[in-house]
């Protein structure tokens, strides 16, 4: 059942050392607000699948320490810029990197989703992702001739991990157009939810609303956190252009991240 | 890039390039550029302009945009056959179109990572014209051989591969790609063909190389009235450096 | 690109003879108005798919002599019982029944829209359905250890047929809640579209209404038919029940459907 | 079946299977109900009505099903294993449970053709309980070997199956299946061993048969109030026949 915490601090103590945990693109639904509160709580050893890539949030998090490993397609900071904290661990091995292609960090999601093992996937064939990437197999389509094709593993998050725009007291959370995110809750074990606010009306007895409505049945944790996506831009909010750009420059050094860091959190 | 070149040119790199990759577009229904893709949106929306029956579809964009479906419909829709063309470019590109957007040097310890494969790897194969694109024209990123192997430029005979690089546009030229090989189709202004076999790290063929033709009145009123209104909703960095005045 | 026409003569007129034709389900969106207008034309050799189970359409075609095959899941008149135009018309060899089960249906338009050959799917193992079905297959999970699994075909229809509440002059439509009309625009060549009405706002422009449609892309006919999935309920029209019952007594035999189909082509 | 019995007791047959039902629905958090499931929808309406934490979907209703994600979302929930109890019944059912919604006599020219297996084939083996149901307790339904195996009641050890049949509620006995094998566990008012015995087309195992417990004043005060109202909702001709007053 979900339930409704009062305070990001109960939110983040479930989202326990290790987890695999699923989080959205920069232009989707980030909750940045959790992360900061993962990153108090001192959170170690995250294993994180960015779906289908990762910007700021996983940037961030691998500064801080608290990531063991990324399932990524790519990560940068967009119109910002190389991620420099996820090269800089990288560089020091610090960072297993788990490569992907956007598509098939898809549908390894939606195998979860539909609880089959694996996903068949075209294109891929030639690509070096196959040499380093060896849960991606390659059998020959049973419904061709000598055709080969790359099957993806389901990707089973413990946890989806994301900001929407509002939930209800169900906890049905809306999503909009964003369905990666309802694929992501409905592939991971459980889905934590930050949202700007809560209605008191059931989002799902709304015909426009429910067509874009993650049932609560999905949905395990939900806090409200106003602005919960900033400084990323969401909905009509447009972001803060200056904190991401003084992020992206400070967080080219360590002790310029530390510092930065140091300023978020206090 | 954006800095007027020591010729004084009447429009800028980036105009030159996007004017370029529009023409490519021709025969094309559906556009599709990926995220972070700042000047295929330009040449995307330029053939738009001009245009209005293509469908330009730009990840990212809040107004050229129209996917439901989540992050998986371009992927969907690109192996459903419903995109002709798609971007793409390389940290390093080679002479069987191979790209790199992994790294150089050992795998497990890179000299140098960069972002990641991206749709690539996938896209490369199933949209049926894919234009390579890249700025940086110089024998460290047009090498003979790529590192990393992000996607192949070409396949064997029987492996499923609807699409593949048709063209690839940089910042001194313009090739054709066919049969596994690069054919110098023409040169930018002020750049030769003995500029371009200089600073290409790999063999390319030559038929008959034309000048690249500078972009036109109409191109570039275009490019800095509704273009640039266009993809700075996208990209305002890009737009407020990338187009002449 | 999505053409808006007039009539629905014109609306049917490319749904030419022999077409793979996808249709929804009785809860979903029927496109009954075209429906009658296909009978009206003389549509023959129809191979229907019904996604997944079929109704009161499909039995009024087959009784109309329009199909030549359907593949589904199931076929009743809901509370109305047993569907008799298409248990005559098997008892008479005259159709060709491809039995499946709900989730294969799914599973195959799924793949289409994913562009891949076949999609597992758990479950079936057992099943009788897999004798007459040889077209499903079992492999051995490459991801398991002596674990056969069924693999389901891509269903590639044609056309998509369905009735909607609005579309705009993009030829976007809205489906609300009802995504599998969305998997059946992904996954057929072409769709056709009968809707209440065409807003001359674009659907897609409003966040609220954008999560719930299928954009114009996939869209290649649309005709405005104001009740068009008559006698159907569909949203807030409870449908005509009266009309329903009236079919179910009549097509129990023969003569009955044809006094039954000569009124209401009339 | 809506008739009062001889017997001429004070609930319908509709109301001692729905009871029957719901009772074996204790140690579930969520149920799904599938179209065209009158019977199984008030069983699980009732259960909610007692338990009001249970999570009950019913497919074609407007207010219990809370999918988002298409036609495809049961079958999803199912195999995610969120789904812990769905009811399934047969034109024929066997002794192993197997069940018949296709036809008899010869596939390609039936005898007897029925609507088709909807989603039992996948459901049977995903949801961890399956209970099927059947208001007619005859040997012409309860058959020693059905005709087409819709979907199989038990599995070879090695395929992946976390669900089947554990019940069978009829309109005269409850049977629990395990090991292949069904169990009387008990009768209906008005029925004796001999009666089951004799209308049975397959061979059961007998424990301590009891007999089954008639609705009880709140079990029927609930069905006849909120439960018929929310049935009604999805099942207007059901809810207008099925309750007693």
């Amino acid at each position: 059942m979900s339930t409704i915490v009062q305070t990001l601090t109960e939110f983040v103590a479930d989202i326990v050392d290790d987890s695999r945990v699923a989080i959205p693109p920069d232009y989707s639904g980030v909750a940045m607000a959790a992360t900061r509160a993962l990153i108090l709580r001192g959170a170690r050893g995250l294993r994180l699948v960015a779906v289908p890539q990762a910007g700021f949030q996983a940037d961030i998090l691998i500064g801080a320490g608290c990531v063991a490993s990324i399932e990524t397609a790519g990560i940068n900071l967009g119109e910002y810029g190389l991620a420099p904290r996820y090269t800089d661990a990288i560089q020091r091995g610090e960072l297993r990197v788990i490569d992907a292609t956007c598509p098939a960090v898809h549908a390894g999601l939606q195998a979860a989703e539909k609880g089959i093992p694996f996903m068949p996937l075209r294109g891929i064939l030639g690509s070096d992702l196959l040499r380093v990437r060896p849960d991606w197999r390659v059998i020959d389509n049973p419904y061709g001739d000598h055709d080969p094709i790359v099957l993806i593993p389901a990707i089973r998050p413990d946890i989806a991990l994301f900001h929407a725009a509002c939930a209800d007291r169900d906890g049905n959370v809306w999503v909009g157009v964003r369905r990666e995110l309802m694929t992501m809750a409905h592939a991971a074990a459980r889905s934590f939810v930050t949202v700007e606010s809560v209605s008191d009306r059931n989002l799902l007895e709304d015909p426009a609303l429910a067509a874009g409505t993650i049932p609560g049945l999905y949905i395990d944790r939900v806090c409200v956190a106003p602005g919960g996506m900033r400084p990323l831009p969401f909905g009509d909010d447009a972001g803060d252009a200056a904190a991401l750009s003084t992020y992206a420059r400070g967080a080219a050094s360590p002790e310029g991240y530390a510092q930065w860091l140091a300023g978020w959190l206090a | 890039m954006a800095r007027r070149l020591a010729r004084m040119s009447a429009y800028t790199d980036e105009e030159l390039m996007a004017v370029t990759m529009a023409r490519l577009l021709a025969d094309s229904q559906h556009v599709a550029v990926g995220a972070l893709s700042p000047l295929p949106a330009t040449a995307a929306l330029l053939a738009r302009a001009r245009r209005p029956g293509l469908r330009v579809t730009i990840l990212g964009s809040r107004h050229h945009n129209p996917f439901t479906d989540g992050g998986r419909e371009l992927f969907d829709c690109a192996a459903q056959g419903r995109i002709d063309t798609f971007f793409l470019s390389g940290a390093q590109i080679d002479g069987q179109a191979n790209i790199n957007l992994v790294g150089t040097g050992d795998y497990a310890k890179p000299t140098k990572r960069f972002p990641g494969s991206f749709g690539s790897a996938y896209l490369y194969s199933l949209v049926k014209t894919v234009i390579l694109f890249k700025p940086e024209h110089t024998p460290r990123v047009l090498v003979p051989r790529v590192e990393f192997v992000s996607a192949a430029g070409v396949s064997p005979p029987h492996e499923y591969r609807p699409g593949g690089p048709r063209h690839l546009v940089t910042g001194r030229a313009l090739f054709d790609f066919a049969q596994g090989r690069f054919t110098l189709k023409s040169v930018h202004p002020g750049q030769t063909v003995e500029d371009i076999v200089r600073e290409t790290g790999f063999d390319f063929d030559r038929g008959a190389v034309g000048a690249t033709p500078p972009p036109s009145g109409d191109e570039l009123a275009l490019l800095r009235g509704v273009v640039r209104r266009e993809v700075a909703d996208t990209y305002p960095r890009f737009a407020a450096k990338a187009f002449g005045v």
